[in-house]
């Protein structure tokens, strides 16, 4: 029988990678994907907690959840591009000067 | 027999979300992203919530990471160094990672359910696409609004980032 | 839309999709009409005109007397200088006179079929058929002699030409030939 | 334990997937067939004629063909990616057809027992399509990636930029289309379009015809057929995305091809045309598959008919029509479905 804990250590252990990924590369592009990674965890932990306490609530959370990590995503690429149109470069140590 | 299905799906997008932060390629990465989102939408399944994992599929999978190897291609990002890959900043990131797992998984091991349950029966959250339509459109009808704003705002912003300024074209912002 | 300014009509005329659907009948009417195809190897052979240039042929009279006299007129105007003629004489009675040719041949390789040797024979000898498959395997074919021009080629003089009859294959030691069935011809606009 | 029943349920399933995936299989051979005729004779030429009667068998030599051709993999490809990339432009396009409907239930003889004409009859089976359906384009973009080839890599881009912006017109298409059947289900679609053609959402005037227009549209664009195929445009980008490809993933990449024109003749049946529904009632039993065959087999001509009548776009056309007429024009259209449906 599967119960939340099931789901929530599910989403717990996919957290736990995401921030690491954060944490650990350079390349702005696999920080956004751990951005993505943190966001679908958080969404499993919503939709386990809509399933098991029998609301809607989580369900719909999670929609929204996915709209703003859609805006996110595009936000964040966006401003990828522009950063590598002028630095030329994706490692975020790199970009450590404001002014440029 | 969920049990199984769980497990794969679990271990599946487990595995392939360590690979999406430890692989040096980012066409890799977002291939392994694209699996592990794939694995999450067979849970949403599980979850009885088929409208998520159709939603999860369709804009996840089908359009942001799209969006993402379209930006992985048009910069040219090539393969991380190893000496990128592993810095100074290793050890205490993964300790701080691991910590964070500890503690957290021993808050959900002692946690219990203690707000009281929803109305749902699980027959209408099965066919829950209906439900999630009325509750969006009634309930949460003003954060649903707020969210729209943010995704029109979000669109602009995207272009007007990316947008070349006008009068100086391409060579200026090359230079 | 044009730069001149709002054109209503031209705005009509690309919400109903006019031009695509002129196009559509455009095509769906050469979808069902006839192919022009002529299904030439298996089944379909066009017989040339009269006028057609082809192989060289030597022609005999109705005695079955060769008409050549070895004059060499047609290898003089030959442009390409394709043409070797080396005559000789006897009274065996297979020429139309005492010269008939020893030797005659034509490197069809270097022949541009201008027509030049058939205007120039006197004794109407010399015809540029109405055979045109030449191609061949290797050089010794290029070389056309005089026994194998004096055999008739399978198109009469006598037919007009012009039109597509049906074909069949036929096996030979030297390869595989299409044959024209003149019986059955049909006039084809091509 | 499963009870007998529960394992005749799951056998009839396999059975069923088992079916339509050989459909599906065999069908890009007619098909290639059909197509080259239809080229042939638009162009008052016959098409394959030699390999047969009518070149009948002109794509099983093609197949023998493909089948034996050096299979090349290009210096310095990702050669993961290289081969996984057909594989994922064809699973994907096999994996719609789970959801759609080819008929209702019939008799089957020997069993005794209703079999269903559809896998499954999913609630959110036209989200599902569409989502299934924009997986296939990573086929495209990591086989144009992995190929470490400029033309390759070109296709793929302007593949991903191409499906992205069509796919928002062809996703409000289907919500035209759920608004004029209240249903995400499409077994539902085609119940409510049932009874004479005039119930059929393609008539269901003024916006059946628009959203049917969209729909055709996007739909050729996301299944890059001329006038919209410009990740394999030969005039610029040599073959676009498959450049690099030859032997059996070439023909991968084909039969996907194939089955997502099927995939969008069929969507088009079963949303606008009523799906298995005589469009008017006969006096003569006709088995309803009958016509469901015969509405896909006729949008499938018409769309090899559009291939040999439009020219190929440019590319920034091809931005022009997704961004500023498709999606406006939907939005609008849009607005009114939603009046007509208060």
């Amino acid at each position: 029988m599967l119960t939340l804990n099931h789901f929530l250590i599910l989403s717990f252990i996919l957290f736990s990678i995401g921030v690491a990924g954060v944490l650990l590369r350079r390349n702005i592009i696999i920080v956004l994907m751990s951005l993505e990674l943190i966001f679908n965890s958080v969404n499993i932990s919503l939709a386990a907690f809509a399933y098991y306490l029998q609301s809607i609530t989580g369900t719909v959370f999670v929609v929204f959840n996915i709209t703003v990590a859609a805006a996110e995503v595009a936000i964040g690429l966006a401003i990828l591009v522009a950063v590598y149109r002028t630095r030329k470069t994706v490692y975020v140590e790199e970009l450590k000067d404001m002014r440029y | 027999m969920e049990q199984i299905f769980f497990y794969i799906f679990a271990i599946v997008a487990v595995a392939s979300a360590i690979a999406v932060i430890s692989v040096r390629n980012p066409v890799h990465s977002a291939m392994y992203l694209i699996v592990c989102f794939l694995q999450v939408a067979a849970i949403f399944i599980l979850l009885r919530s088929p409208f998520l994992a159709a939603v999860q599929v369709f804009i996840y999978v089908g359009a942001v990471m799209v969006l993402f190897l379209f930006a992985v291609m048009v910069l040219d990002i090539g393969k991380e160094s190893f000496g990128e890959h592993m810095h100074s900043q290793a050890i205490p990131a993964g300790i701080t990672v691991l910590g964070l797992l500890a503690v957290v998984g021993w808050l959900i091991s002692k946690g219990k359910i203690t707000v009281p349950l929803g109305n749902y029966t699980e027959e209408v959250l099965t066919k829950n696409t209906e439900v999630v339509g009325k509750s969006l459109y009634t309930q949460f009808i003003f954060p649903f609004e707020v969210v729209s704003l943010l995704l029109l705002i979000a669109l602009v912003g995207a272009i007007v980032l990316v947008m070349k300024e006008k009068g100086k074209g391409a060579g200026s912002t090359r230079s | 839309m044009s730069k001149k300014g709002f054109d209503l009509f031209d705005l009509v005329k690309k919400v109903l999709f006019t031009d695509f659907v002129k196009g559509l009948t455009v095509t769906l009417g050469y979808n069902i009409s006839k192919s022009i195809t002529m299904r030439y190897p298996d089944e379909e052979k066009w017989v040339p005109y009269r006028r057609f240039r082809g192989m060289h042929t030597l022609n005999r009279d109705e005695n079955g007397r060769e008409l050549c006299v070895a004059c060499e007129l047609c290898a003089k105007a030959c442009p390409t200088g394709c043409i070797t003629v080396i005559p000789m004489e006897d009274n065996s009675g297979r020429g139309i006179s005492d010269r008939v040719a020893k030797v005659w041949t034509v490197n069809v390789v270097r022949c541009l079929f201008c027509g030049y040797c058939e205007d120039a024979c006197p004794t109407r000898a010399l015809r540029l058929g109405r055979e045109y498959e030449l191609a061949c395997t290797d050089f010794s074919c290029t070389l056309k002699s005089r026994e194998e021009l004096l055999v008739p080629q399978p198109v009469p003089e006598s037919i007009p030409g012009g039109y597509v009859v049906k074909s069949k294959f036929e096996r030979t030691p030297q390869g595989i030939k299409v044959v024209p069935e003149l019986s059955k011809y049909k006039k084809r606009s091509i | 334990m499963p009870d007998i029943a529960t394992l005749l349920e799951i056998l009839l399933i396999v059975v069923k997937v088992g079916v339509v995936t050989m459909i599906l299989f065999g069908l890009p051979l007619p098909l290639t067939w059909l197509e080259r005729k239809v080229a042939g004779h638009i162009q008052v030429r016959l098409g394959p004629w030699r390999v047969g009667p009518h070149g009948l068998l002109q794509p099983f030599a093609d197949m023998i063909k493909l089948l034996f051709k050096e299979d090349i993999v290009p210096y310095k490809a990702d050669k993961l990616l290289f081969n996984l990339a057909p594989l994922l432009s064809m699973v994907p396009a096999f994996a719609v057809f789970v959801a759609i409907p080819f008929g209702d239930s019939v008799m089957v003889p020997f069993i005794n027992k209703e079999v269903t004409l559809y896998i499954s009859d999913m609630n959110v089976g036209i989200l599902y399509i569409l989502a299934i359906g924009g997986l296939s384009i990573y086929g495209l973009i990591l086989g144009g990636w992995a190929s470490n080839s400029k033309y390759a890599l070109l296709g793929g881009l302007r593949s991903s930029a191409q499906m992205i912006s069509y796919e928002v017109a062809m996703s409000f298409a289907a919500v035209g289309v759920v608004m004029m059947s209240n249903s995400l289900s499409l077994l539902e679609m085609v119940k409510s379009q049932s009874g004479s053609f005039l119930n059929w959402n393609i008539f269901y005037l003024p916006v059946g015809p628009v959203w049917f227009a969209i729909f055709l549209i996007a739909g050729l664009a996301e299944i890059n057929r001329i006038p919209f195929d410009l990740t394999e445009d030969e005039g610029t980008l040599a073959a676009g995305f498959h450049t690099e490809y030859s032997g059996m993933k070439f023909a991968f990449f084909m039969l996907a091809e194939y089955v997502a024109m099927v995939t969008i003749s069929v969507l088009s049946v079963v949303m606008f045309f009523g799906g298995w529904n005589a469009p008017l009632q006969v006096p003569v039993p006709i088995p309803p598959i009958f016509w469901f065959v015969a509405k896909a087999g006729a949008l499938i001509y018409f769309f090899m008919w559009i291939r040999f009548t439009l020219p190929r776009y440019r590319y920034d056309q091809l931005m022009t029509i997704g961004w500023k007429i498709l999606i406006p024009v939907a939005l609008v259209n849009l607005l009114v479905t939603g009046f007509m449906r208060i």
